[in-house]
């Protein structure tokens, strides 16, 4: 019994089938890294993970439960939070208002102990705050706190992202595409976040496009191909197979 | 089955509707707004057409289209004027709002409350046996078909359509192959408003006319367009015709208390199908 | 929202001025039936504080990013619940009055429950068509409501203390103002609470990217409702208090018109803040209305009102209010600050 | 020489005129005027009726001011003020404190509309006169308390005209087996019992059809009616739905169907182009033309009012006139207030003006009658006018027939 376990998960749109029969086992504490051309169901595959669809077909298990098929706030309370490929933050905030609002599954006191203000709270809360100028310090987003997020440069946006699902606690962190139109140096800083987020014993998944990013981080590498799951190793093995060069056939492999 | 009287005065009901629904889902879809001003642009046509043809002697089928220019010039004012300088979506909502009490307000003031009528013109009804039809309901029937007729060939067959259509389904791509939203949305505004500015001219002969009449048509449409799916040109035509008829026949079978029982069976569909009949599913 | 990491001591006399400037003023207010007699201005203050409170009411369900055209109708069922209970049913004032709230917000929970599901145009158009609904069956349950000939309330009795008397609703209005302002100071005091609370970035949250936080662990739904039955119980006492201060309540009284007027006032008001703004917008544009009520030119009140309310917003700067321009007022002309950021969402 | 002794005899000319015209001012009593306030809908879907009673009120008004009343030496007359109700409880409710407690108007004369209940909430606390027209009450209970309602006279008994409205067609059409009776739901109350009990007590069959306000389709309503055998449908006021039954039923080929509308006609030119000439034909409709009124006695001078009032609005406004159906409410209730003043010997103390109307007799633009002390419905202050029906013919309304006030059980 894995961690996080998909059983032959199936997904179709009408006739298009975004992902076929792809099982996969995730052990704790590993980071698992999805390549695959565009189309190939890397995003669907999170997408049915994180609950915002419920796949056609098969099952997916976390700690030994059931989650296929819960609301995404369900899957997240769990402990899977993911990150979007746009940058989607919440509008006209600051980053730390976004961060507030993301703080939501950080406080153990409830919606009445907040209202009515209590001592509880108030730990709770100066604990949450404490938490989430670590997070910015962590990412190097202390400086521009109160700077409207959509303010921040392109990269700076994803690290908001990434913080954003890490002040909700994750166990098992999405990470779709972090790196996309970064320059090699920002994406070699966010790869070494990404391995300080995993020493603290949060299981990363992350999409990637681009194999050199990937080989400094993973731990291990499945590769899709219009929804089958392909390959499934060491980066190093997957990447030499020979179903993966021909899925990649004409991109930049390289 | 309920007389045939009924069904005909449900069809004039829908037809009404229909050209108005169309109208708003049109502008709904490329400005992704709700323009609430549309029955009030309804009841200014009205208008248009009673002086053109009273004061000015001019031709009634000359008059309704002169009622639908000149509800599109109105439109294309709005949009140009006030839509465009409106911070952002709650704002023009309120701002369309907000036009009702200026339209109304400003036609009570020109032309005082009273009823006026237009009964005078296409006036008699051709008896079918049994069945008695009046012209005017003919014309306003006849009028719809062309209407939608030409709406149809024009979202098919001419660019400006084509464009139209494209944007409605993908405002990004549409964008990236160039299309110019801002100039689609004027011409989408001026045809939205001309349909209800033409809905209320044909309409004027059979009811009459005063500043008030904007309300019940523009509540019906929206009815009509949420039950049809919202940006769905299908949804509205459909709608449309199932709410005229649902009044009309509701009424004679179960008298005032239709209307309630017309609200709750609305949201009672939204219920069981929140994206209305035709709209696109959400995921 | 904003204040986090901002230190606020007693010598920031930005922050200080403003506030105390507003204190005053809302002393000012409190001491009006003091300086005057006059029934027209205290009935009309007194009117404008149950409106707001109605307005208070949308911002907050505005908040999680709904727009609920229907407000009017949970005054409607507050003002019917008191009503009834009291001249039907002959039941005393106040319990009725307390019930109205939650009869109005128990409706609010049943229905949020159901029609939240639908968001967005949706929810507009069925809040409409459920205002209407409320309005025809005001009008059509004769036996209870008394149909279109409404229903007479009477003054709450008189609040005796120790043999004798201290406030008595017939011989002033005073007491109904300061009844008003107790219901506007209680609403918002728990208002400012929700905003200051988690449940108010959650409903920030849910209002500015409802997949996002959905993912994050918000239950959409359940605020959604949250917000939408606490708006439905303030809601439904103000209907009940505008209720025994006309002393009747008939179908015309909560209709479309109404929700709509709701809606402008709030939004000009400014959604971003839930108490400031509505009141504000409520205290100008429900007293423009009002003084544009006086002439007699049939017409022109309509015309003037939408043209003045279409000429604010063409000059509002992007996604303010009226309550912004307050701020804006202080940091742009009295201190002369470079740059301002509105805290609230711009859609 | 000839210029200037001109100028001088011009100007000595003009300063006589002057003086003279001093001495006649000084000489003639002048007159002080009591504020009485109308409240009534001048704006919104109801506004129509507000607008065009306004003017006939103010016109009549001039004519009543002409020679005034006395009481007790002193020679008075009435100013109105006229205030929007919007026919909202809100918009009555701020109209009526401006009146009492801004303006200190002591009388409301001509109220018809349908915020009678907020009005009347106010103004009896404030021991204001009220003269409006019953069907309307909202009495809690339905059952009226001389003690709750001290000081509003019932003074146009609406419900009683509608009744005497439906005797005078059947006495017009004595074959008429049933009358259709159509009303939108806003109209429903104790008002529409009683009516119905005393149009059966009058052996008078009919048949109701209630219509949501503002409907436009009325096919259905109209189908039913038919398939209920009516020969007439008679509607209580709301002239589009008037209007649109009138088209609608033309249209559907329902010919045999007659209409007929209380609250009279606004205009026949109106009726006329929104329903069509030929369908307009024959619509029948209650009338307050006082001069076609025949079994009812009314004071000459009256009558002559009544034609000074009508000619005088049509030259203010410059468009020919025709709305009749005002006597009854303002003119009528400024009669009552001044005679009950001259009887009462007072213009200001409201428990004895309003003992002097009780079970007083009157003499009004409709006719001289007694206030009924007598526990009628809803008020035991009811005053009676008769039932004159006139109907429709070219773009003339011609007398049709009338019933004299009889009052409802």
């Amino acid at each position: 019994m894995s961690y996080l376990e998909l059983k032959n998960v199936s997904k179709h749109f009408g006739r298009l089938t975004a992902l076929d029969d792809v099982s996969l086992q995730v052990e704790k504490g590993e980071i698992l890294g999805i390549v695959g051309p565009n189309g190939s169901g890397k995003t669907t595959l999170i997408n049915v993970i994180s609950g915002y669809y419920s796949p056609t077909q098969g099952t997916i298990a976390f700690e030994g439960k059931k989650i296929s098929g819960l609301r995404p706030d369900k899957i997240a309370k769990r402990g899977i939070v993911r990150t979007f490929q746009s940058n989607v933050l919440y509008a006209g905030t600051t980053v730390v208002e976004s961060m507030m609002i993301s703080s939501y599954l950080q406080y153990k006191t409830n919606n009445w102990q907040s209202f009515l203000n209590t001592k509880a709270w108030k730990k709770d809360d100066e604990r949450a705050v404490g938490r989430v100028v670590e997070l910015l310090k962590m990412l190097d987003l202390q400086n521009d706190m109160n700077l409207p997020a959509d303010g921040l440069s392109h990269g700076y946006q994803r690290l908001l992202g990434i913080a954003m699902s890490l002040i909700a606690n994750p166990s098992v962190l999405l990470l779709d595409e972090p790196t996309t139109g970064m320059s090699h140096k920002e994406a070699m800083f966010v790869v070494d976040k990404i391995k300080k987020i995993s020493e603290q014993g949060i299981t990363v998944i992350l999409i990637e496009h681009n194999m050199k990013v990937l080989m400094g981080v993973a731990t291990r590498v499945i590769c899709l191909s219009f929804g089958n799951k392909i390959a499934d190793g060491l980066p190093e093995e997957v990447m030499n197979k020979q179903e993966v060069v021909e899925a990649y056939l004409g991109t930049e492999i390289l | 089955m309920p007389p045939v009287e009924i069904l005909i005065e449900g069809l004039t009901q829908s037809c009404i509707l229909m050209t108005m629904a169309f109208g708003m889902v049109l502008v709904y879809s490329i400005l992704g707004i709700l323009n609430w001003t549309h029955g009030w642009l309804y009841m200014l046509g009205a208008y248009v057409v009673f002086f053109a043809t009273t004061a000015a002697g001019i031709p009634f089928p000359i008059g309704i289209l002169l009622a639908g220019l000149a509800m599109a010039v109105i439109g294309i004012l709005i949009k140009k004027f006030i839509i465009d300088h409106a911070g952002n979506e709650l704002y023009v909502g309120v701002a369309t709002l907000a036009l009702i009490g200026v339209l109304e307000g400003a036609a009570t003031l020109l032309f005082t409350g009273d009823d006026r009528g237009l009964a005078t013109i296409l006036p008699g009804v051709l008896r079918l046996g049994v069945v008695a039809v009046s012209y005017q309901k003919m014309a306003v029937i006849g009028f719809t078909l062309v209407v939608m007729a030409a709406m149809y060939f024009v979202l098919n067959h001419t660019k400006v359509g084509l464009a139209i259509r494209a944007v409605a389904q993908q405002p990004v791509a549409a964008s990236l192959y160039g299309i110019s939203t801002a100039r689609l949305s004027l011409i989408v505004m001026g045809i939205g408003c001309a349909l209800a500015g033409m809905a209320g001219a044909i309409t004027a002969p059979i009811y009459s006319i005063n500043p008030f009449i904007g309300m019940s048509p523009q509540i019906m449409a929206l009815l009509a367009i949420v039950l049809g799916g919202l940006g769905s040109l299908t949804g509205a035509i459909v709608g449309g015709l199932i709410i005229g008829f649902m009044n009309s026949v509701m009424a004679y079978y179960i008298s005032y208390v239709s209307e309630v029982v017309l609200f709750a069976l609305i949201i009672l569909i939204l219920l069981v199908r929140p994206q209305g009949l035709f709209g696109a599913s959400a995921k | 929202m904003k204040h986090y990491f901002k230190k606020i001591s007693l010598l920031d006399y930005k922050n200080i001025v403003p506030k105390s400037v507003i204190g005053l003023f809302i002393i000012l207010i409190l001491l009006i039936p003091v300086f005057t007699q006059s029934v027209v201005i205290v009935s009309t203050l007194t009117l404008t504080g149950i409106w707001a409170v109605a307005a208070m009411g949308f911002t907050l369900v505005m908040r999680t990013g709904q727009w609920s055209l229907g407000q009017s109708a949970f005054m409607a069922l507050g003002g019917y619940t008191s009503a009834i209970l009291t001249v039907q049913m002959g039941l005393p004032f106040w319990p009725s009055f307390f019930i109205s709230g939650l009869v109005s917000g128990l409706i609010a929970l049943l229905i949020g429950m159901v029609v939240l599901r639908v968001g967005g145009v949706y929810f507009a158009i069925i809040t409409l068509a459920m205002g209407e609904i409320v309005r025809i069956i005001a009008l059509e349950w004769e036996p209870v409501t008394r149909g279109s000939r409404g229903i007479i309330t009477s003054a709450p009795p008189p609040i005796v203390l120790w043999g004798h008397e201290l406030v008595n609703f017939d011989t002033s209005l005073a007491p109904y103002f300061y009844f008003m302002i107790c219901l506007v100071a209680v609403t918002a005091v728990v208002f400012w609470r929700i905003g200051e609370s988690r449940l108010g970035r959650t409903f920030y949250g849910t209002a500015l990217n409802p997949i996002m936080a959905e993912h994050q662990g918000i239950y959409l739904m359940k605020y959604r409702v949250i917000a939408f039955t606490v708006a439905g119980i303030f809601t439904g006492y103000a209907g009940a208090l505008y209720t025994h201060f006309l002393q009747v309540i008939t179908p015309f009284v909560f209709g479309f018109w109404q929700s709509i007027q709701i809606t402008i006032w709030s939004i000009i008001g400014g959604i971003g803040s839930l108490i400031g703004g509505p009141i504000l917008g409520t205290a100008l544009l429900y007293n423009v209305g009002v003084y544009l009520g006086r002439t007699d030119i049939p017409g022109l009140q309509a015309f003037l009102f939408g043209s003045i309310v279409v000429i604010v917003i063409m000059f509002l700067p992007q996604g303010a209010g009226l309550v912004d321009l307050w701020k804006l007022f202080w940091t742009k002309i009295v201190w002369r600050e470079k740059e301002y950021k509105t805290d609230e969402p711009e859609d | 020489m000839k210029k200037l002794r001109g100028l001088v005899t011009i100007i000595l000319v003009a300063f006589m005129a002057i003086g003279m015209f001093g001495i006649a001012s000084a000489a003639a009593e002048e007159m002080t005027f009591i504020n009485v306030a109308v409240i009534s809908p001048l704006s919104g879907p109801a506004g129509p009726w507000g607008q065009t009673g306004a003017p006939l009120y103010d016109a009549w008004l001039e004519l009543f001011n002409k020679e005034g009343f006395r009481v007790n030496g002193k020679l008075y007359g009435f100013k109105h003020i006229n205030y929007d109700s919007m026919n909202t409880p809100e918009g009555a409710a701020a109209a009526t404190k401006r009146a009492i407690f801004e303006d200190k108007v002591k009388f409301i004369v001509g109220h018809w509309d349908a915020t009678f209940t907020t009005v009347q909430a106010i103004s009896t606390p404030a021991k204001v006169i009220m003269l409006t027209r019953n069907g309307n009450e909202a009495v809690a209970g339905g059952v009226y308390d001389a003690k709750k309602m001290p000081y509003v006279v019932f003074a146009t008994p609406a419900n009683e005209m509608f009744v005497n409205d439906i005797k005078a067609i059947v006495a017009a059409y004595p074959k008429y087996k049933r009358i259709g009776l159509a009303d939108a739901t806003v109209g429903k109350g104790v008002g529409v019992d009683q009516i119905d009990k005393a149009l059966a007590k009058a052996g008078i069959r009919t048949h109701r059809e209630w219509y949501p306000q503002g409907t436009k389709d009325y096919s259905p309503y109209i189908t039913r009616f038919n398939e209920a055998g009516c020969d007439i449908i008679y509607l209580a006021s709301d002239p589009m739905a008037t209007m649109l039954i009138l088209k609608q039923r033309w249209d559907m080929g329902f010919k045999h169907i007659k209409v007929g509308a209380t609250g009279g006609m606004l205009s026949p030119g109106m009726y006329i182009s929104v329903s069509g000439k030929d369908a307009a034909q024959g619509l029948m409709a209650e009338d307050g033309d006082i001069t076609l009124i025949k079994k009812t006695k009314i004071n000459p001078k009256y009558i002559k009012m009544y034609k000074d009032a009508m000619a005088l609005v049509s030259k203010n406004t410059g468009k020919p006139y025709y709305y009749t159906d005002w006597t009854a409410y303002g003119p009528t209730h400024i009669q009552i207030l001044a005679q009950a003043m001259v009887k009462a010997g007072t213009v200001d103390d409201p428990d004895k003006i309003m003992k002097a109307i009780r079970g007083g007799t009157f003499d009004t633009m409709v006719g001289k009658y007694t206030m009924s002390g007598a526990k009628t419905y809803g008020s035991p202050i009811v005053f009676g006018n008769p039932g004159l029906m006139s109907k429709m013919q070219g773009e003339e309304q011609v007398y049709l027939s009338e019933s004299p006030w009889v009052p409802v059980p």
